[in-house]
């Protein structure tokens, strides 16, 4: 396991190293760049933070849809709608009046909305015979289309027409903050708690065990007396809510308004989390953290050696490429056939 | 050189919403930040650039803000009118460091805090020269704006632009404004955002594709240029005119008939100036061209670079448009002025404000396209 | 429609099609054999860069299409033998590849941003361009464009009217089957997976040398990959029915900037969007047709049999398929 | 041309298929081979077919050794296989199928082909159309085509593995008589089959498998009697059965018919009295799964009814099955009836306290450890089922069935395990029985049914031939049935 470790970072720590010499770059001070750009002062570590709480949020419900062995590609749509839902609740609270409830409510129907967006996937699978990942995919497409359309139609700012994005919400219904670093202690406490009933969700509960036996082996699930294709869609319900929680953090504690990227593409990125986590909910948050030091930490690249920050992009997958081809190469030794990455 | 070596350095950030070699928007700004690197002793440029959630997901201004004040930086610009928000929010938490936006107006509106300045060029004036140019140039009598998204500045643009041309059309040409198109159409944001903006190789394609011959650029990177380039290479008759940048003619001269730009130089270095010595105060200033000489890169602040493919006898025309512009001869936001609706803006004589100008409402009669997003 | 010349008009939508159609002929291929690779969209994109800097550095339009292919043409290989020999999911190993190849692309494409690049410029064929209509149609596009058009019958003649075509739907339907009638099926699986790489590779090259002039981030082809994708399945694995779906996608492309003019209230996106709800919709099709129920209910109705037809067209039956550790 | 097998050994880790096997097959020859299911039939035919390759072994070929290491190897030696489940590609047209692996290089010569496939079929009597889809054809019809393209790609030894099963009787007549002429044209012939009637018919010499070793070969004139006591071993030892009192109605199937297994199920009418243990014989796939998963509401019958008890549950799901103490136990252990990956006690957990939230893991594990005891499982509470032995697993199938079942269903349930666990597991399901629960289950040894059963019923070919109580019968009547000889 340690080797195999060790293995997977050579290969990565190589290939990244070879891509930053071809773009003629120094590669130890690239990396000192992003090391120092994520952990090199509070101010950064808030960043960081704040990118890990809606990363962390979507590996969450990913747990439970891998575990069921459902690929739930539609993640990303699932947060971008629990992002409109909140705007929608949070809309209506032009006038000073109870922030608080208003922002409460517009959680729960961020969380909705992501559920609902699952659950479309998840009919359709069942019910449908559609793959996940194209249900997912189209759904995706969908709600950035319903997002842009909501920016740039119905919700414009005022005679303006601009994909900036929504107008900003008054401050009393932004997620409060802790003065100095700048992010909210709720939607940190709310991650925290979610990752820690995930861990309970599928360690302690009949649910998380019929997770477990439906994904590992639907025929006997079922001859158990499982639901096989109503428990998938309870999995894609969890998925959805915790990827619309990310959302609604995304809209009440980050912009404080909707604006076309409002994903910012953490849907896709948590699938590789979890990927690399080896599907483990203590893990998960861990690899969430490193890559979300990668994302803030790779800004210093432009900034001080002008190099193009996607670098961050390219490590994280090839982190996940090595890390699977290793498991897959340990699998062959021992004789067991490839992995499948809950698909 | 030289000159850094001697003062002590003087650190200011450039927030840039493209990116930094856009030939665009952006990278006027950009040379505008080296300029005063050059001039200004001591004084240092960082910059960070494709300042825009598409383009940096889950990045915020504040924070890129507080990077760029944790690397010494005591003055930020920063260029785009969809920073808004952001800027404001950072100048509230950085109360001793000096923020400019550019374009912006919560000068105007109240909205800016103390240490916060708005300010941009006068743009019109090198919009009207494009439209006038265009106008003096299109054989189909149809010219193309290729707007951004819909806001009064942009309104602002096209409006110059069009007045510009029905100018040349009405005035030069001698010929009825009703038998010249001007036809607007929005892609939604300042470049090309895949999936969420139109794209604007379509929108140029499809007015060349629809008799348009000449197309002006009113978004930040240079589309319109090489289509109509692929159109010239087909054979057809097509000019562009870009925006922004002195250089955006480069590679296009077969069908680049000039570019309005901006040139930040000046106006950066006095900013930069003021904020080292002090005072800064929080005002809201508009900077014009140098009449003497629009392309003089140390004094103007917008000016308009004749591309090759202007026809000398359009040259002649423009520099006397010019001249008469510089000396308010020939005053196009004049009444009487009507917007698309029909409704007045300008009464008979009467000259515009800068507010009224600043805070167009809606695009002018004989203009076609959508004036404000329904 | 003022002004709107209807020959130029449909030059256009042919002309705009190419690349996407490029892509979706070359994933039909590598589908067709029972490969699925789903890094698509980063696949064109890191090729339209390589297509791009290749050109400009040698100056060469040839040296730029022959970068793009071969870029295209290693991730497939990638993905197929992460499936073959290690027997990984191939839609973990392109989901992942597509995400990667994107910022590889973003990452080593800056220094050639917004350079000046050569351009494919029209290519009439000899006689036929004189054809009226026809002729700007179909036959005075650039050498990428004609390419593309070719490449539909190429393709089709190529899976259904040749060895190697049956060879390959063999292995798409039915490995064991294949290998008893003495096909290797790796073989042939990596080797149209490569080819239909190829084709993509091909397909990002014509965005950044032809289609969407130069490269930038964004470069202006992001999401077509995942497109091309759906318009396979749109085509019910069928080359020309996908190309079909192609030209479609372009039409409403095209269109949506008229109806922008046309009728302002009616939300650009819906035409973004479309083509996903459509592919979405087939695939249920697809799977509903195959219920016992309707299976016997099409019986006895041709009409419905006709609809069911020609709008759904069986996936190959290995296709994706996990190899498992077999020793 | 002469083929000669020499000591073939075939392992599948530690299941030895084929261990030590000579065959010799003449030219112009029909040469059966006849075993009961897992005897190693297949195996051996796929190595001489070069499908799988052989652990130890020579292969003559008129004399000379060979070593081809893959079907298209064995094809150019003109040895051609026609597989047990068909490997064709159904949305391909029958020409295609036919085409397929036989043409070549640029061009595919349609018509030549189409050409060839009609007078091969006109030749042989068969009626293809070309031009549909070959998934349109019966398995039959699947089965001609197949035999024409082996004959076309110049195949002279044809093996066909269990041509038969599945197939009308007219489709039989036409097979055989096509079989015949192609012996006549001197090609040799290898035919898989359980069936002794078929073999008898067809063969002129037999091989006999069982367990993967060769028990015995004949030639003409054939002795039932000695084919079978080679089949199925020695006599079997007398019947000692617990007798239970029929009581009241637990199953019955009225006139049912479904798909499904090599055969399916057609026009099956059944009366299962509560108490009694019955018997399902037959070779694999002749119909008692589909009897069984139908009689458990996991097959939806085309037509008839099903009562469980005095309930018409005809169209319900299996839950609802479930919820009248229907309980159903699937052959194979890892494909349907345990989870891998999950340990015992999670399995037991599965098990219980449908209600609660929350796992009673202290409980589960407990379960697991009485099951472990009374169930005599070799295995800890925390190890993956995939870790035991197949009849330790077979153990633990056992020990998740419901404490108190109305009707248990249960495929070859004794299967992997030694004869006294055996004994063991028929006192714990008799307490079931004389419970008074009725017992349905399949066996592939007829000793065990003649043993346990109060009634034996024997399918074949989706059909129930015969409905016995065992002592009206013996192993050899049982072991006729079986191979469709009445
Ligand atoms: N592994 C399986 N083996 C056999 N049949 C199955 C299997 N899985 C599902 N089915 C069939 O599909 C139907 C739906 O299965 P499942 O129990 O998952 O549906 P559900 O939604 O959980 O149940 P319900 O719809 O009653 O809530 C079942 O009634 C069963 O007939
Ligand atoms: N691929 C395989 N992996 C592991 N074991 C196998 C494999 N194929 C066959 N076996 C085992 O080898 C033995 C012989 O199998 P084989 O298929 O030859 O029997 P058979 O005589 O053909 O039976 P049937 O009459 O049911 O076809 C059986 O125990 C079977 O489980
Ligand atoms: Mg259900
Ligand atoms: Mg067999």
């Amino acid at each position: 396991m340690a080797l195999e470790t060790a293995l997977t970072l050579t290969v990565v720590l190589g290939f990244t190293t070879l891509v930053l010499l071809l773009a003629g770059a120094p590669p130890l001070e690239s990396y000192r760049q992003i090391v120092k750009g994520s952990l090199g002062s509070w101010g950064k570590v808030t960043h960081v933070i704040k990118v890990w709480i809606p990363l962390t949020l979507a590996a969450c419900g990913l747990l439970y849809t891998f575990r069921i062995g459902l690929w739930n590609i539609g993640v990303e749509g699932q947060v971008m709608v629990g992002a409109v839902l909140t705007t929608y609740v949070l809309r209506t609270g032009s006038d000073g009046q109870h922030g608080q409830y208003l922002l409460a409510a517009a959680l729960l129907a961020g969380m909705a909305g992501g559920a609902l967006w699952a659950v479309m996937a998840g009919y359709l699978k069942t019910r449908g015979g559609v793959h996940e990942i194209f249900a997912g995919l189209g759904l995706n497409f969908v709600a950035q289309g319903l997002v842009l359309w909501l920016i740039f139609g119905p919700w414009k700012q005022p005679g303006i027409a601009s994909m900036s994005g929504t107008e900003t919400f008054a401050e009393h219904l932004w997620m409060p903050y802790l003065e100095g670093l700048r992010i909210s202690p709720a939607a940190l406490g709310m991650t925290l708690t979610s990752v820690v009933l995930t861990a309970y969700m599928l360690r302690a509960t009949r649910f998380g065990l019929y997770l477990k036996a439906i994904g590992s082996n639907e025929k006997a699930a079922f001859l158990f007396g499982l639901r096989p294709q109503a428990t998938m869609i309870l999995a894609m319900v969890c998925a959805g809510g915790f990827a619309g929680l990310a959302g609604s953090f995304q809209v009440a504690g980050v912009y404080h308004r909707l604006i076309p990227a409002i994903s910012s593409g953490y849907g896709y990125l948590a699938l590789l989390v979890v990927m690399l986590s080896g599907f483990s909910v203590w893990v998960s948050p861990l690899v969430a953290f490193f890559f979300a030091c990668l994302n803030v930490g790779s800004i210093q690249l432009p900034m001080v050696l002008q190099l193009d920050s996607s670098l961050s992009g390219v490590i994280q997958g090839t982190l996940v490429m090595a890390a699977l081809a290793m498991h897959a190469m340990r699998a062959r030794s021992r004789k067991g056939g490839g992995p499948d990455a809950g698909g | 050189g030289t000159a850094r070596a001697a003062a002590k350095p003087y650190t200011f950030g450039l927030l840039l919403v493209g990116p930094y070699n856009d030939r665009g928007y952006s990278q006027a700004h950009y040379e505008g930040g080296q300029y005063v690197e050059k001039t200004v002793p001591g004084a240092r440029m960082i910059y960070i650039d494709k300042v825009n959630p598409a383009d940096r997901p889950g990045i915020t201004i504040p924070q890129l803000v507080d990077d760029m004040v944790e690397k010494g930086a005591r003055l930020v610009i920063a260029n785009s009118d969809d920073m808004k928000d952001g800027i404001r929010e950072a100048a509230r938490q950085h109360p001793d460091i000096h923020f400019v936006h550019v374009s912006g107006d919560d000068v105007l509106t109240g909205k800016a805090p103390k240490n916060l300045v708005n300010t941009f060029g006068r743009m019109e004036y090198g919009k009207m020269m494009a439209g006038f140019v265009a106008a003096l140039t299109t054989r189909t009598g149809k010219i193309g704006y290729l707007g951004p998204l819909i806001n009064e500045e942009t309104r602002r643009l096209a409006g110059s632009a069009y007045l510009g041309a029905r100018y040349a059309w009405e005035k030069v040409l001698k010929k009825n404004p009703k038998d010249l198109t001007f036809q607007v159409t929005w892609i939604g944001f300042w470049f090309n955002i895949p999936g969420v903006t139109a794209d604007p190789t379509q929108v140029a394609q499809n007015f060349y594709n629809t008799g348009f011959d000449v197309v002006i650029s009113g978004i930040d990177t240079t589309e319109a240029v090489t289509v109509a380039k692929q159109k010239a290479k087909e054979g057809k008759q097509a000019w562009a005119i870009p925006y922004d940048y002195v250089g955006a003619c480069e590679g296009g001269s077969s069908v680049c008939l000039g570019v309005p730009y901006f040139n930040w130089g000046p106006g950066y270095s006095g900013l930069v100036k003021k904020s080292m010595t002090g005072p800064w105060k929080s005002e809201w200033t508009w900077l014009g061209p140098d009449w003497q000489d629009i392309n003089n890169h140390r004094t103007t602040n917008v000016g308009f670079m004749e591309g090759d493919a202007l026809a000398p006898g359009v040259k002649k025309e423009l520099k006397t448009f010019i001249r008469d512009l510089g000396s308010k001869k020939v005053q196009l936001f004049k009444g009487p002025l009507r917007y698309q609706d029909g409704t007045v803006f300008l009464r008979e004589g009467e000259v515009a404000t800068d507010k009224q100008v600043w805070y167009m409402p809606k695009l002018l009669e004989g203009m076609q396209g959508a004036g404000s997003a329904k | 429609m003022q002004g709107v010349d209807i020959t130029i008009l449909l030059a256009g939508i042919v002309a705009g099609a190419a690349p996407i159609l490029l892509a979706t002929l070359g994933e039909t291929i590598t589908e067709k054999a029972g490969i699925i690779n789903l890094s698509l969209d980063g696949t064109i994109i890191l090729s339209a860069m390589a297509a791009f800097a290749a050109a400009v550095t040698t100056g060469s339009l040839l040296a730029g299409f022959a970068a793009g292919a071969a870029v295209g043409a290693s991730i497939a290989a990638a993905v197929a033998l992460f499936s073959l020999r290690l027997g990984l999911s191939q839609v973990a190993v392109g989901f992942v590849l597509t995400l990667m190849t994107k910022d590889l692309a973003y990452f080593l494409g800056t220094s050639y941003a917004r350079m000046e690049g050569p351009l494919a410029g029209p290519m009439p064929v000899p006689v036929l361009s004189k054809i009226p209509f026809l002729g700007p149609v179909l036959f005075s596009h650039s050498l990428p464009v004609t390419f593309s058009m070719v490449m539909i019958l190429a393709s089709w003649w190529y899976l259904y009217r040749t060895p190697s075509g049956l060879k390959i739907r063999c292995v798409g339907e039915n490995p064991d089957g294949a290998y008893a009638r003495g096909i290797d099926p790796d073989r042939v699986q990596l080797f149209y997976a490569v080819a239909g790489g190829l084709l993509v590779g091909v397909a990002g090259a014509a965005f950044s040398l032809c289609v969407k002039p130069g490269w930038g981030q964004p470069q202006g082809c992001e999401g077509s990959g995942w497109i091309a994708l759906a318009l396979v399945i749109f085509g019910g694995w069928h080359p020309v029915k996908a190309a079909v779906g192609a030209y479609l996608f372009s039409f409403l492309q095209v269109m949506s900037i008229y109806l922008q003019a046309w009728w302002p209230d009616v939300p650009a996106q819906v035409f973004q969007v479309a083509p996903f709800p459509l592919m979405i919709f087939i695939l249920v099709l697809i799977s509903v047709a195959q219920r016992e129920t309707v299976m016997r209910a099409a019986r006895n109705h041709p009409a419905l049999r006709a609809i069911i037809q020609t709008l759904s067209g069986k996936a190959p039956a290995a296709l994706g398929r996990q190899k498992k550790g077999t020793g | 041309m002469n083929v000669e097998l020499i000591d073939i050994h075939k392992h599948f880790g530690s299941v030895r298929a084929n261990s030590g096997i000579d065959l010799k097959i003449l030219p112009g020859t029909i040469h059966g081979i006849l075993g009961e299911n897992g005897a190693g039939k297949s195996t051996l035919m796929k190595v001489l077919a070069g499908f799988i390759p052989k652990t130890r072994g020579t292969i003559l070929l008129d004399g000379s050794e060979v070593g081809y290491s893959s079907p298209e190897g064995a094809l150019r030696h003109g040895i051609g296989m026609l597989y047990q489940d068909p490997l064709d590609f159904p949305p391909l047209s029958v020409l295609e199928n036919f085409m397929a692996g036989q043409v070549r290089g640029a061009t595919m010569g349609t018509e030549v082909h189409r050409a060839r496939l009609l007078e091969l079929c006109t030749g042989l009597g068969f009626k293809l159309d070309p031009d549909v889809p070959a998934g349109r054809l019966t398995v039959g019809e699947r089965q001609q085509l197949e035999l024409a393209r082996l004959l076309s790609s110049g195949a002279r030894v044809l093996i066909l593995d269990e041509p038969t099963t599945g197939i009308s009787g007219l489709q039989k007549e036409v097979l055989f008589s096509a079989l015949k002429s192609i012996a006549r044209g001197g090609r040799s012939i290898v035919l898989v089959s359980h069936k002794l009637e078929d073999i008898e018919a067809l063969c002129d010499e037999i091989t006999v498998l069982r367990e993967g070793i060769v028990t015995g070969t004949m030639e003409r004139p054939f002795s039932t009697q000695a084919l079978l006591s080679m089949m199925f071993g020695s006599e079997p030892s007398p019947a000692i059965r617990s007798g239970h009192e029929p009581g009241a109605q637990a199953l019955y199937l009225d006139n049912v018919s479904a798909p499904g297994g090599r055969a399916g199920l057609a026009e099956c009418t059944v009366h299962v009295s509560r108490g009694e243990v019955i018997g399902l014989a037959g070779l694999e796939g002749s119909g008692q799964e589909v009897f069984l998963r139908i009689a458990a509401g996991l097959i939806r019958p085309h037509r008839g009814r099903v009562h469980v008890g005095r309930r018409d549950m005809t169209g319900r799901g299996y839950h609802a099955f479930q919820s009248l103490g229907v309980a159903f136990q699937p052959a194979s252990r890892l494909e349907e009836g345990l989870i891998r990956g999950l340990t015992v006690t999670e399995h037991c957990a599965l098990g219980e306290g449908g209600g609660q939230f929350m796992v009673q893991w202290d409980t589960a594990e407990q379960d697991a450890r009485d099951k472990i005891r009374k169930f005599q499982v070799a295995g800890t509470p925390d190890s993956p089922v995939e870790s035991l032995s197949g009849g330790n697993q077979q153990r633990l199938l056992l020990a998740f069935l419901p404490e108190e079942p109305e009707l248990l269903l249960l495929e070859n349930p004794t299967r992997g395990l030694d004869l006294e666990s055996v004994h063991w597991v028929w006192d714990h399901l008799d307490a079931h029985a004389s419970r008074g629960a009725a017992i349905v289950f399949s066996s592939s040894e007829l000793d065990e049914i003649l043993m346990v059963a109060d009634r034996v019923l024997v399918f074949f070919d989706g059909h129930i031939i015969k409905d016995e109580r065992p002592e009206d019968t013996d192993a050899l009547a049982l072991g006729r049935a079986i191979a469709g000889k009445m």
